[in-house]
């Protein structure tokens, strides 16, 4: 065993030498840290109490607004008034907004989960447990993105990994270390696929795609890719492995934007795939109304599996659990997304008549490749059906 | 006879007023009653006589027009002695096993012990000693000893070796013993799985010498029959009584055991001194008393009207020495002066000066309605001797030592069925107590704790009822509340509505759970505010200690991020604490 | 006196042998008793006599060197008759509420209707009446009727109105009725809370008028008083007693009313008729009888030698008319023969010829060992009346209607303390019973249904520590089992060892959850057995399905597997049947 | 909506053309499958009971096989014979075997989800619900492991893609339509990484990286990337994301033996991570003992972080949870691999003596990239003292 003799906190002492900073966004974002470093020390010296105002992250203030195409949050804002009640917090929020600068100016990172631990060397102003730096970050990333800075800016970037891409794509990336420019070319991947980085910022994209299909499940990705459906079909593919990640959605949204180009949810015929996997893919989540703007992708449509799909294909079918019932009536009740959109309304209410599920593989009830060779062509001649 | 002469007939089965019946009224009364009393009286005079197919004279038996099934069948029947009843229900005086049977003879001769004492005045001082019996398996001579009074030599057996023969069952005041069962019936016990008799020695002064006998009780009969009998020249006391009991019983420690009995005694009775031997211990435990001060001496009081139900008022009526109903109810009920005694009269639309022996049914009635709607003052205090609230906390203190906080309380005394009753509480917190588990439940009825079925009581009831969670304490939905807390709860009352006869639980009578919820409310009020002003405290010291611990964080953000200099950031530091300091004062 | 004078030292406590003391055997054991009795019962007979500060006179105070507290303590010590304490301790009877004290009163009374018909042979016709009084709140006339053999005039007030008077008591028999207690009781009840008297009409035979009398009970000293007697001139009966009780109660439906232990007497006995007038009910509910056949009458018999204790046997030993050792054992025991008594002796060292009344407290202590170490035979059964497999079945079909399974089993009698019992368990499986829900148990003593209490009964304990997942019942821990299941269980005993006075809830007698683990095992064998049956045949009727399910499957599999042609894969189609039912058959 | 008026069935009835196998390994497959299915045929001509024998996959015939290094299935085997009880198993054990043979002619495979569809037009033979379909499965993948078949080669392919790779390494595919070869350069992903596939069978390696480095975490694995650290320490990385998928192991398996280079694990400090990750990325699992011998990394060493790490590295850290400290305990107790390596008893009772665990995270406390500037390379300098 190496067993060390030196303390690491001698080692710790050195600090890398702070970069300097050229990027217009990291330019911004340091911009307006230091313009609320520098409101708190105003208000002190004017013997005033100092302010932190950021918008209530609650699903009270949380909308689904048409005109922009993603649950957003409402104006009603929160403001913590320094006291000896906020003192600690107030704090943590100054220390945490260093950490972004030193971050930025290093031109590193951290996960929220390394975030918690480094104000382990913060004495008495460090976290006990994640939760709390959770929440006090949360706080800072909706304060910010008041002023248009997403999470990633503030180097806070999550902890999984976006999901597996393949087809006519070529991803333009640079040496994190070198910073030469790097072309990744996702049709060169065999039976393999392009994993999104935590962090899509600053890729850039070319395609000739007609269109990008997101998938839910991975067994189902590897099929089209191993069969060459992006080839024939003439399209991106993403698998989402359910839910997808923060890093999943922006990377669809930047591509689909960058290269006007469509897309095509392919999920399960449940209430989780459709008002989860679906409903945040295209406009986000109801917790973190702060960060829609910047992970949604407002222009998805719904190719399938549809209620509709179950009888027309005739699938293997489960009943729907109570608490699949329960998702269902809550989307139609509570989601402003759906209860803007009649088609979902009808769809929805159907599903839940039926009583019963589909799985996208359910489809291999007509043969391994029936998905490939009948299914998504049908579907594909007319897109204009797909739900909203 | 079969089953065609069926009753089934709606004509058949009445006993509706105005049926054809040759009625006579029977004359003499009085004298077939006696006859038949004394016919029962021989019949349990001839023991020892063959129990079957006995046949009675048919004295008596009217006309007499052939035997008949039912002459065949009251042949057999005959009086049962109470001490035959209980020696075979053992179990509804605490004897149904080896373990209770222990616990429940040392308990009902320190109950006697204590009650004598208290009536004399004297401070008690009392030995326990529980000694195995060489070379027989699970025996025990149990020996109780008291500085009481000591009993007269012709009383000795009746107290020890007759059951139902007592002086408390007869008069309403608050004592341990009520009935007159329980020491005899733990001589009973013991006679019976060991065959040995019960000896008593008592001296009732200095003058007198002690005697010591030896009895046995005769079940048949329910009395007794003395042995031996013998004069010490040396005893150490002026006066006591001390009394063994050899039988067959278990000894254990722990929950429900002699020792934990004897310890929650010593809590409920501060005044008492106590030296236990247990099995095979050289050396007693002691319990000294904590205050030289005697529980006040509870007075005999009569009944109070509330409560009183149609049939005792009747009876009463008819053994009145007052002749007029107005005066019979000054006389003997408790708390009726004469205005109340006339607003009874009043609303029962009877004149107060009726004679009231002769007064009918259906007066009674009317006085039996017109009671409870008459304000009456609740009964008088002094037939009840509570711990009171000073000498709870001193008991609690003994149990729980260094507690945070303690408060007792004591209720005003109050009524059900006519018998007068109080409630004590007390409730200690902190100490070594567990923050995790139930509270500690104390039950006590007359300074008698309770070991057993406390699911069954109604201080259990009452404690599980209140609503902690308004008071600070955590508790799971339907059970007790939990945290580092000990209830010690008291029920004083002449007459303790126990729910079986080995006096184990309290009955749920309503007005006794709301006095014992009202008397916990109280002490938790009190717990609540305490817990309140010591979180307050708490949070205080906290935000104190917060300004300094947190504000040189926000002074090192703002430089770092601002690249102040030390001048700034001291100026930042300095004005940061000053206004913090003043937003805490607001 | 303070408390200086300790009792604490080593010294000062005991009752050592050898200790000085001047000991005079007491000469006139006998006189002293007799006289202290005669004091006692001088007491008891001053009715009435005021009961406070009563100074008793000195007479047996030897010496009488001044008064002590003692002797003023003395004074006001006396006896209580049985009445009195029970009055006041009516919850043990089952008077605790106005619910329960309805169910009681008709409980007591039907069980003493069928006693006296089961005795004189005569098939039970029984009539209950409920009926509200007017004008007044919760108060009700409770009639119960019966064809039995009516009851002597001279003993009618003993039976209603004396409390421990009965023919019961002091025989072993199974009786429902068992301490002479219950109907005077529930009379006592009546009189306290209505004041008024209890009505009995009674008829001995056709030769004989019916009697109609109203009594009152004196609580003081446990006592009858006639208040009236007419003869009627017509009376629907030939022979049959009918008693009408007014009381306050409370009248409600479903669990543990009147009706549903009317319904479960009717099941426990299915030899009885019963009509029920419910309270504003003009037609009443019957319940006819399932079978003409009389239960066999149970024999009185002497008790068994087994779990007698110590004391019992030497009382016994002082009162037997043998003379002889050996034949006091046979003669006053059951199933004692030469050969066991010789054996008694032989282990006790005791010469067989030894004269029994003179025999010291150790011979009896070796006799008393010697006993479990001899084989004796198991207590006769005739003192039992069990209802029999049969009728426990006829019973349980009138409850549950269409079943699919029923198993009973009556049990050989077995003994606790010397008291012979029995055990019977019924079990009817399907119908319309929920699958989901915890079994239905049915509980009787004595063919008396148990209503209150599960928790605290024997037989429920019973029923929960089998475990019926062995036998194909769900279980959840420390629960009665879950199935479409009704238990019917039934302890028949000279002798049943109730929990408490109220007779609701067996004790936990080791013999007895022995006997009734082990009978409801035998029924749980059963059960399973048929279970077992109905799954096997279920799936053999399944594997005939299989075949012709899945051959071809495994013929089309291979054909695609192994590319084989038409011909090829119907002769792999034909082997396979051929071959798999072969299999079945083996 | 689309709406159809077809019966999916008539697309169905067009089977895809039998191709012609040329693969050896393909072929040695379907010789099996074939050889079992006459053995039945032939039994049941002979009127005699047809038996199918696999080995029994219960924990108690699993042991350590010191010599190979995994956890290896014992000598018992059960035997299943043609019965009345049995007919319905054995069709659809016949039934899968044929459906395995259909998807090596045809070039095709299907997750387990998907075979379980695929029997719902088995008609009385279909699975009434998957755990049925997945028993009869692993019995033939138990069966066919007696002759060296995987699962994989019975075209039963994993629901979930291994892990993301970068580093110095070029993966060998083929383009799965055209059969072309692709060379995939694991230096070239920028910020992003290389999605392993389903099945990995087929890759081949090329590399002159010293050792490859499996990372339990993706936020590790992506501050390691960001910040070349595969480059300075000439090395593969490959997330984990927890307990490895079997694409995963069996890929760094393959890459490591055909490459010769080591392995080393970088996990948390906890029993999980020790007893769950590390254990079954190294010796499999007790659960899959028949898929052992392909999907383990026998050679693979325990870089860190270790409880000795704990102190040296005076890491922030948690208390042990009564789970955790049952799985510790249960590791000592039953584990055979464990057992069989004292350094590894030590160190777990080091771990339950101490009370608490230590995530990969916590080195951020000396700073975000004090893991890659000092942490690792001081590990790496002494490999020899890694656990085994």
């Amino acid at each position: 065993m190496a067993v060390r003799k030196r303390s690491p906190k001698q080692n710790a002492a050195k600090k890398p030498a702070r970069k300097t900073v050229t990027d217009a966004t990291d330019k911004h974002t340091i911009g307006c840290i230091d313009q609320t470093a520098r409101m708190v020390y105003d208000k002190v010296l004017e013997k005033a109490y100092p302010e932190l105002r950021s918008p209530i992250r609650s699903l009270s203030n949380v909308g689904y607004d048409k005109q922009v195409g993603y649950l957003k949050l409402g104006g009603a804002v929160k403001t913590r008034t320094l006291s000896v009640n906020t003192v600690k917090s107030f704090a943590q929020a100054l220390k945490v907004m260093h950490l972004s600068k030193e971050m930025i100016e290093q031109d590193t990172f951290a996960t929220k989960r390394e975030a918690y631990y480094v104000s382990k060397n913060w004495d008495d102003a460090k976290f006990n447990e994640q939760p709390e730096s959770d929440t006090v970050m949360d706080d800072i990333e909706a304060m910010f993105s008041m002023h248009g800075v997403s999470r990633e800016q503030l180097r806070f970037y999550p902890e999984e990994h976006g999901g597996a891409v393949a087809g006519k794509l070529v991803v333009i990336d640079r040496d994190p270390v070198s910073g030469k420019e790097i072309r990744i070319d996702c049709t060169q991947f065999g039976t393999g696929a392009y994993t999104i980085p935590h962090s899509v910022e600053h890729l850039g994209f070319e395609t000739k795609a007609k269109f990008v299909l997101a998938i839910e499940t991975g067994g189902m990705f590897q099929r089209l890719q191993a069969h060459g459906f992006w080839d024939t079909a003439n399209c991106i593919i993403v698998s989402m492995s359910g839910v997808p990640t923060r890093a999943t959605r922006r990377f669809i949204r930047r591509l689909s934007e960058a290269q006007k180009i469509p897309v095509y949810a392919f999920v399960d015929c449940d209430p989780y795939g459709i008002s989860n996997i679906y409903r945040t893919l295209k406009v986000g989540s109801g917790n973190t109304a702060h960060l829609n703007q910047f992970f949604c992708v407002p222009h998805a449509k719904f190719l399938g599996v549809t209620p509709y799909d179950i009888d027309d294909y005739e699938l293997p079918t489960h009943k729907l659990l109570d608490v699949d019932v329960k998702r269902a009536r809550d989307a139609l009740k509570n989601d402003p997304f759906f209860q803007a959109h009649k088609p979902w309304k009808a769809a929805i209410e159907k599903l839940i008549k039926g009583g019963v599920r589909a799985e996208q593989q359910a489809l291999a009830k007509w043969g391994l490749n029936y998905v490939i060779d009948e299914y998504l062509p049908e579907k594909l001649k007319n897109t204009k059906a797909f739900l909203p | 006879m079969d089953s065609q002469s069926s009753l089934f007939g709606e004509e058949a089965v009445s006993t509706v007023p105005g049926r054809k019946t040759n009625t006579r009224v029977a004359k003499p009364v009085k004298a077939a009653e006696s006859e038949a009393r004394k016919s029962a009286a021989k019949q349990a005079a001839a023991r020892g006589a063959k129990r079957t197919k006995r046949t009675k004279g048919s004295k008596g038996n009217k006309g007499n027009k052939g035997a008949t099934k039912a002459h065949e069948l009251a042949a057999s029947a005959r009086e049962i002695s109470v001490s035959e009843f209980f020696a075979k229900n053992r179990h509804l005086l605490g004897f149904d096993s080896k373990r209770k049977a222990l616990l429940t003879t040392v308990k009902e001769a320190v109950d006697n012990a204590l009650d004598a004492c208290e009536e004399a005045g004297i401070l008690p001082d009392i030995t326990v000693r529980i000694a195995p019996i060489k070379n027989k398996e699970d025996t025990f001579r149990v020996t109780v000893g008291d500085n009481g009074p000591g009993i007269l030599e012709e009383q000795i057996e009746l107290v020890f070796a007759k059951l139902l023969y007592g002086s408390k069952f007869h008069r309403l005041r608050q004592s341990r013993g009520q009935q007159g069962i329980g020491i005899s019936a733990a001589g009973m016990y013991g006679q019976m799985t060991t065959g040995a008799p019960v000896t008593i020695t008592s001296r009732i002064g200095s003058k007198h010498p002690a005697v010591r006998v030896k009895v046995r009780i005769d079940t048949t009969k329910n009395a007794p029959v003395r042995v031996r009998r013998d004069e010490l020249e040396e005893w150490p006391l002026d006066h006591g009584t001390e009394v063994s009991i050899d039988l067959v019983g278990k000894h254990h420690r722990g929950r429900g055991s002699v020792e934990e009995y004897l310890g929650q005694v010593a809590v409920a009775n501060p005044h008492v001194t106590i030296a236990y031997w247990a099995p095979d211990e050289k050396k007693p435990r002691l319990h000294d008393r904590a205050t030289r001060k005697q529980p006040v001496q509870a007075k005999e009081i009569k009944p109070h009207p509330y409560g009183v139900e149609l049939g005792t008022l009747m009876k009463m009526m008819k053994s009145t020495r007052s002749s007029r109903l107005a005066a019979f109810l000054q006389a003997d009920f408790s708390r009726v002066s004469k205005k109340v005694a006339d607003e009874i009269c009043a609303l029962a639309k009877i004149d107060p000066g009726a004679r009231v022996r002769s007064l009918e049914h259906k007066s009674a009635e009317a006085v039996h309605l017109a009671i409870p709607k008459v304000k009456i003052m609740s009964p008088p205090t002094d037939c009840l001797s509570p711990i009171g609230e000073p000498l709870i906390q001193a008991g609690l203190q003994k149990e729980i030592g260094e507690a945070e906080f303690f408060v007792s309380r004591t209720r005003s005394p109050a009524v059900y069925r006519g018998n007068p009753f109080q409630i004590e509480v007390g409730v200690a917190l902190g100490g070594d107590l567990n923050a995790d588990s139930p509270v500690r439940l104390m039950r006590f009825a007359n300074r008698v704790p309770l070991q057993h079925q406390p699911g069954a009581c109604a201080i259990t009831k009452a404690v599980t009822q209140v609503d902690w969670k308004g008071y600070g304490l955590q508790q799971p939905r339907g059970a007790l509340p939990v945290g580092p807390v000990i209830f010690m709860v008291h029920i004083a009352s002449a007459w303790v509505p126990f729910t079986s006869e080995s006096k184990e639980a309290v009955a749920s009578y309503s007005e006794i759970l709301k006095e014992l919820k009202l008397a916990l409310q109280e002490c938790g009020r009190h717990m609540q505010r305490f817990l309140n002003k010591r979180r307050r405290v708490a949070d205080e010291l906290k935000k104190r200690g917060y300004i300094d611990k947190y504000i040189p964080h926000i002074g090192q953000a703002l430089r770092d991020i601002l690249e102040l200099d030390d001048k700034q950031t001291d100026k930042i530091l300095i004005e940061l604490r000053e206004t913090l300091e003043r937003s805490r004062k607001l």
